[in-house]
């Protein structure tokens, strides 16, 4: 049965450890069998960093970083700039961006959206998290949309902030339904 | 034996590379020299020392080096005379 | 209660934690350690504990506290890793020669110098045969059952002991993790009965006194012994676990080691990635299997011997550097296949030094060597 | 010393070079850079772990223009012993001509408690040197876990409830070792803070700075509150700017209108859950007051 | 409190067993049998690695009639740290009804040295327990070797030229902690000490006494002369009985007429060297009348 | 000057010290390696040396000291035992790390719990495999060569290196003891040549900087390779050694052990008490040497089984336990017969912890016991 | 399992033997008891604790137990009515 | 050849171990080969302890105390009561004793002198050391006394002392004339 496997691109402090945990998590809920690791170093806040998420139906065994992903997440376009690999990927491609699609032509498969702006309208913050979850999961189809809602509610409601648990289904949404 | 150089993980500080940290930045700071009074207050302040000096007798301010410069906002925050705004580094 | 959790391996360890319940647990913070501790504080801070926190200024004071609280009748613990592991290493010995039952989580990291953050062995190597027990982790559901298990062993020996995770591949990788009923792993530890009790006050005793020639040799022999009491208190904790739990935690894990010709050993996360090229080799029909040790100290030399039964070749990838010698784990493999009559050639790899990853084309490329060897 | 000179002289030196790996807004770059200018000589550092050590030096890169070592986390002081008698040594055969000066810095972690050992030995023995604490509240490195600095109240992530106790003074402790010199110092004030670099370093025998580290990451606050934040600091009488030299103390400044503490506590999220309890606004305040007032004593009688 | 009921006190609790192998004239017993006398609650003890630990429990005898555990040298208050959250906890849960103390003690060496962290931090987590250094001004049990303790110009047997550092002020280390209660102590005026180890055990949180300890071995002194010298200690202001409560300096003794240090010195063969430099001794009285100087502002002003 | 002198090991090794005259001396005392740093301070006092001896305040700044004070281009020292070797731990893989030529006397005793003050190897053995070099002495007259030998050993190969005496039995044993002359030992160890100078400020060096995976894994690499070079290293200082001071140097002492069907093995001290043993029994042609490994780290796998020729049964008798596993000097013997084809058994025997006395009575008794085997 | 009962060198105070230290005296103090006025001053200024007390109400001190008495000197040095002396011990 | 073998019974700051390296070093200026040691503990001044001496013109290897010595001297008669053992020696036996031989029945070899009492009154200080010494190469014979004479020397120039070698030879001198 196959491992499905994902690299997030991020910088430091934005996110991208979340990002894959979530989807992880919600892969578990799903009966899937998961993994989420970020790369570790000693560089902070903003400076480039990798999240990894594996999820199969059957045990994970293994222990090192994605090398043959079948998703790419990439929080922000600079990124790209930044690591050159990432072109020679084949897979389906989520990228932050204002841009349009258009302006990514290297990637055959991409996806382009600006979570970011979509976040700051619906959560008030700069986080992109949960709507490229969204455009994750319609393009993954394996995990239901209703399973990171029941994320979002335990998380928030655990940290006493219920009064976000809307929001951040409608950012989830709004990615969900953007392709 | 061996002829040992650079035993023990030591480095010359004239000789490692240089990392630049300017792609960590989401804001970059313009500035608008016209209004500097060039108090100086920034350029100490920059915790990248990516705030550059003019050359010359008379201290000046000079442009930030963007190889370095994180967006941090300090810059911008402490100016006196506001001439630094934080913009979409795009 | 859903007892299904994504967590880390360091959470996964902090929840086994939680379930025990100690009423000391010494914090100092050190990455990889840190999802340890951190997931334990916001327990307390949640009130989910009862345990009394007490974060210390150094790792040297952590173990002192905790070696403190567990001469006064109570379940104590602390974490730790790479130079903290090293900082309170005068208090090693002094655990093991009080015979006190603490427990300590280690998220392996190499050491200084070069400083570095990842995962290798050599600092819990650097500690073996002081007297503690070592169990190696290969995920976070075997972090979290080992957690249990180990707190009853050592109670029952009267040693201390080490639950090794390797960072960042286990103790900040989040893996679905099964946890127990809190009830069930109360029952399984049970009431803690301390041997003795400084806060018994109405009987005075005098704990870590200076004990000459003879006395020494007497006292610390006794610890000899009670290390080569340890596999066999091991299978009993691991009938009662499988009672409490319908699970059984084995010694070690033969990978279809005993039914090969050649074996691969190696501890913690890494076996997880050779099980995989074990099983890629085995379709080929390449005769090849894993043993992983999980409990490391006391070292099973016997009972190796028979997972060896069948081996031509084994190979031992060793997770640090044994200076000036060879590697421990090879070390220790070697020296039980030099009680085997029959000739086994055993080759030693080091690999991952210093959190290099390490990959199945790795243990491919070393596998293939030895066999054309 | 003013901006203008002081900008010069960090120019001039360059002893620590951009492109490290701190977080935007981080003021380690700043309080270095400014105490680093304080002297002409030619100096050699020692650096415990911590935030300061991991961001300036990840192989093969290195920020640093001077010699510069590290060893590890509770020992900057001690190390910098066997430096500077290495020198001394040195000196007395000939073989080293020109005057060097030493510094070491550890964080707060590194000062206040694994380091303090090693440092209190360090200023008995009488070593020459210079001791730099960047005090930013917290085991930065690892994740912003409670050090002894960590303020009552503040949030952290072994204290997610809050710290229950007040931090521990270590300029106090320091000038209990009644050693030449000892200050508090502030980067919102750099040429307060480079005039007493440049006494520490001038001073026979070993002097002590603690500097108050404003780091974003750890108060969770916005990286161009850096400075905004310490200034507030100073100005509540959280971190009052003050020398002890010789034996005698020194307020250095003394703000003009009295700023509740609340005010320096609103700005940083760690205080977001202390915030909500007045009663714990109030032992804030009054243990402010408390030690304003009996450091106004100590520098009025000597 | 007199001699007398201090007498009665000492008989009855019987903490310290006599049969310990302290060398004749040792003041360890004597301070030990009257801080434990001073509270009639049930305490536990941790002493570090010290002469007083060596001396009183080589197996298979122990002098301690109360429950007492060494660990090492380094740890004496972290240890007791462990013992006390023990006891908290298990007190929570009901599981021990009686009131304890808790006593943490070192020499001067495990507390002014390598104790000195463990105990640092202890003070800052604020637990409930009283710290007592016996500072007789060497690493005594190692065979006098020099300790930060060790005064400006003695002898030791790493000294052997005398010592050229002034000792460290491990009482005003303790006072920066800005803990509830400390003192200096002198077994010569024992109802003196006896009420400061009273108020000790009373006071909640963590409390310190440094108690000037003549040892007749490390002075290279007359057995007999332990008391004599002790007392002389405080007579010449070399070791002078204050406390520090709640944030206020007491000084307990003001000897009526000042005494030469020189006196104090000549009683102790380990001084010999520095009797003979008239620059030495000036240069001792100097640095002691200052302390004392300060140490009355202090006490005027709080 | 007369050269011989009635002085104790601690002393003969302070005069060895005296002779190389490091430019730093930490010092921190413990019990029984106070008469080394004592002798040493008199020597200062009475202006023998010029070296800035640091009076630390802990082990763990005393080995920091010297750290320091190794990076700064001169000769750094220090000493210590027991809690104080392992109070200094984490600075021991700085030093390798560094590769800092630091010679470091270690007077073996016990270690805690319980508390004890007198001989065995608990110590140092705790520090086996770190990337020290390891020697041990007999006696006095071994302890001084040694010390001075060692000191140009280490230079060579940018290893610390521990000189391991048994405490009271040689640190304060009063033995007749033959020093070089100061001029002679100043011309063996030669004008130091750092490998790098922090002190020099015109070519600023970054010591001790964080190394990432790979990084670390190279730098690391290479201190094995350095430990490997220390056989080959030692012969040619032997041979220089040999030059000076018309001595030789030996990796080991074969003694009659290569002629032997019995082998015995044993470090320092008790080596003595062996060799009479071995005397009295070839006397009674019981064919039994005695192997007495001088080096202990690296060992020296191959050479030695160059020595067990013609070894049927070889004791090796360990002054520590090896808890979980085995001792480690049989371990190491061990491994080395290991790859020996012919049969050769091991025994294993752990005797004087804790300082409790070894007579000749005790050997011979373990002889006659294997000899029945 | 093994019974544990004196595990880890643990001494129970109420069963250990009890060291007498008395050999190591070279002196011995001899009190003269007519002259002493019981101020006590002595008693909790032994080393040993070697001193005695007297039983009664009223606090008196007793003999020397001079199975512990290790000869130092320090209550005939003290006595204000100087009522010990320090004897030969043979 | 044969080796000899001394031990010492002292207490805790009486001098055993400077007996016994005097002895040692004497002898080695003899041309002996040498090993002095006392016994270490815990204990304190005054405190029984022991000291040995072995003198040999072959190598000493071995290092364990003294089982079956040549010699001994007790520094104090009362540790004959504590040190049971020493009455099954047969071997001389020297004692620091103000009482007469005829105390001292048990020992049939024994050398009684009032060591302390002739030091104190030739050097001012009950130390019994120097006496003792002379007492042994008298009995021992195969050292000479100059060679202690050359140590006293040397010791106390060293010690900027020299006012107390010349009684310090006469206590030499003293133990050696007297039997
Ligand atoms: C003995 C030891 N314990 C723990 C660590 C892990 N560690 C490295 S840096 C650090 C935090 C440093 O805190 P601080 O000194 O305050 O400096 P900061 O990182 O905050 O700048 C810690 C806990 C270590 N390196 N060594
Ligand atoms: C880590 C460590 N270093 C050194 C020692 C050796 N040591 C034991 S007690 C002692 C001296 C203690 O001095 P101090 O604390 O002043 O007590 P004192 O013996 O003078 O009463 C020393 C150095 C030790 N036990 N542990
Ligand atoms: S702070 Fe503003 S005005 Fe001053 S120099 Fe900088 S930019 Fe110019
Ligand atoms: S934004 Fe920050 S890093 Fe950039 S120039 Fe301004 S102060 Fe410097
Ligand atoms: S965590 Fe704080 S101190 Fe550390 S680099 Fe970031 S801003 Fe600077
Ligand atoms: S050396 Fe001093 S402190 Fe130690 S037992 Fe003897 S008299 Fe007491
Ligand atoms: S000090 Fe003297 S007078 Fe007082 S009780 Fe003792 S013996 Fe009697
Ligand atoms: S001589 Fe000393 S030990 Fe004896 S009774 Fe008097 S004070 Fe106590
Ligand atoms: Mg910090
Ligand atoms: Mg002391």
């Amino acid at each position: 049965m196959k491992e499905y496997s994902i690299i997030i691109y991020g910088r430091g402090g934005q996110g991208a450890k979340t990002l894959a945990q979530i989807i992880a998590e919600a892969g578990m809920i799903e009966g899937f069998n998961i993994q989420a690791f970020p790369e570790y170093g000693p560089e902070r806040r903003g400076a480039p960093v990798r999240s990894f998420v594996r999820l199969s139906k059957q045990k994970i065994r293994k222990h090192y970083p994605v090398t043959h992903p079948d998703y790419l997440i990439i929080m922000d376009e600079d990124l790209l700039e930044t690591n050159k690999e990432i072109c020679k990927y084949k897979c389906p491609i989520i990228i932050n961006s204002k841009k349009t699609k258009t302006h990514f032509k290297t990637y055959k498969n991409a996806y382009v959206i600006d979570a970011s702006k979509i976040a700051t309208e619906l959560i008030k913050i700069n986080s992109p998290n949960i709507v490229l979850v969204g455009v994750f999961l319609k393009i993954f189809k394996k995990i239901k949309p209703e399973n990171v809602k029941q994320i979002i509610k335990e998380e928030f409601t655990n940290k006493n902030k219920k009064h976000v648990i809307e929001p951040n289904y409608k950012c989830l949404d709004k990615g969900y339904n953007y392709f | 034996m061996k002829e040992y150089k650079e035993i023990g993980g030591v480095l010359y500080s004239k000789k490692t590379p240089v990392k630049k940290t300017g792609s960590w930045r989401y804001l970059k700071p313009a500035w608008n020299e016209s209004k500097c009074i060039h108090c100086m207050l920034c350029y100490p302040k920059c915790p990248e020392n990516a705030i550059t000096l003019k050359k010359g007798k008379i201290i000046k301010r000079g442009k930030v080096n963007y190889d370095f410069c994180k967006g941090c906002g300090i810059c911008a925050e402490i100016c006196p005379v506001k001439c630094i705004k934080m913009v979409e580094d795009k | 209660m859903n007892m299904k959790k994504a967590i880390s391996g360091g959470e996964a360890i902090a929840h086994a934690l939680r379930q025990i319940e100690p009423e000391v647990f010494a914090m100092y913070p050190i990455t990889p350690q840190t999802p340890i501790i951190e997931a334990y504080a916001l327990f307390e801070a949640q009130n989910k504990v009862k345990t009394k926190l007490v974060r210390t200024e150094s790792e040297h004071s952590a173990l002192s506290v905790a070696i403190g609280a567990s001469c006064s009748g109570v379940r104590a613990t602390t974490a730790t890793a790479s130079q903290g592991l090293l900082y309170m290493y005068e208090m090693l010995g002094v655990a093991v020669g009080l015979r006190l039952p603490i427990i300590m989580p280690i998220a392996n990291r190499s050491i200084s110098s070069p400083i570095n953050i990842h995962c290798d062995h050599s600092d819990s190597m650097s500690a073996i045969d002081q007297g503690w027990i070592q169990m190696y982790c290969e995920n976070n559901q075997e972090a979290y059952e080992t957690t249990i298990f180990l707190q009853k062993l050592i109670e029952k020996v009267c040693l201390p002991g080490m639950v090794c995770i390797d960072g960042f591949f286990t103790s900040h990788t989040v893996e679905n993790t099964h946890l127990f009923e809190d009830k069930d792993v109360k029952k399984f530890v049970g009431k803690y009965k301390p041997v003795y009790d400084l806060l018994d006050t109405k009987n005075p005793i005098t704990i870590g006194s200076l004990a000459l020639q003879d006395n020494q040799f007497k006292i610390k022999t006794e610890i000899d012994i009670a290390n080569n009491l340890v596999p066999s208190a091991f299978k009993e904790v691991s009938k009662e676990f499988k009672e409490t739990f319908n699970k059984k935690i084995n010694l070690y894990e033969d990978y279809f080691a005993s039914k090969s010709e050649i074996v691969v050993v190696v501890l913690s996360s890494s076996a997880g990635t050779v099980k995989d090229v074990v099983d890629k080799l085995r379709r080929k029909k390449i005769s090849v299997g894993l043993l992983k040790p999980k409990l490391y100290r006391p070292f099973l030399y016997q009972e190796y011997k028979k997972v060896f039964k069948n081996a031509k070749k084994i190979i031992v990838l060793d997770r640090s550097f044994g200076y000036g010698s060879v590697p421990p784990l090879y070390k220790d493999i070697k020296l039980c296949v030099s009680e085997i009559s029959r000739k086994i050639e055993v080759f030693s790899f080091v690999y991952g030094i210093g959190g290099r990853d390490f990959y199945p084309e790795d243990a491919e490329k070393i596998i293939a060597s030895v066999i054309k060897k | 010393m003013d901006y203008k000179q002081l900008s010069k002289k960090i120019n001039t030196k360059k002893v620590l070079k951009s492109g490290h790996s701190t977080c935007p807004g981080c003021p380690i770059g700043i309080i270095f850079r400014t105490i680093l200018s304080a002297t002409d000589e030619d100096v050699v550092c020692c650096g415990a772990t911590s935030c300061a050590e991991v961001t300036t030096s990840i192989y093969p890169y290195t920020s640093w223009n001077v010699p510069w070592m590290h060893s590890v986390f509770a020992n900057a002081a001690a190390t910098i012993s066997g430096v500077e008698q290495a020198y001394l040594a040195r000196k007395q055969k000939g073989n080293i001509k020109k005057k060097i000066k030493f510094l070491a810095f550890g964080g707060d972690g590194g000062s206040y408690d694994i380091g303090l050992q090693s440092l209190s030995g360090a200023l008995e023995r009488g070593h020459d040197f210079v001791y730099v604490c960047y005090a930013n509240e917290a085991y930065q490195n690892t994740g912003s876990q409670r050090s002894s600095n960590t303020p009552y109240g503040a949030y952290s992530t072994t204290t997610p409830a809050g710290k229950k106790e007040f931090a521990k003074n270590f300029t106090e402790i320091a000038i209990a070792h009644n050693i030449p010199y000892v200050a508090n110092a502030n980067p919102y004030d750099l040429v307060d803070l480079y005039n007493k670099a440049k006494k520490a370093f001038e001073t026979k025998g070993p002097a002590v700075i603690n500097v108050f580290a404003a780091c974003p990451t750890n108060m969770k606050a916005p990286s161009n509150q850096t400075i905004n934040i310490s200034k507030l600091a100073t100005e509540t009488n959280f971190w009052p700017l003050y020398e002890y030299e010789n034996g005698r103390y020194k307020i250095n400044y003394k703000p003009s209108k009295k700023i509740k503490i609340e005010e320096f506590l609103k700005t940083q999220t760690k205080f977001k859950q202390i915030l909500k309890s007045k009663e714990d606004i109030k032992k804030i305040q009054t243990k402010i007051d408390n030690q304003w007032k009996k450091l106004n004593k100590k520098s009025n009688f000597t």
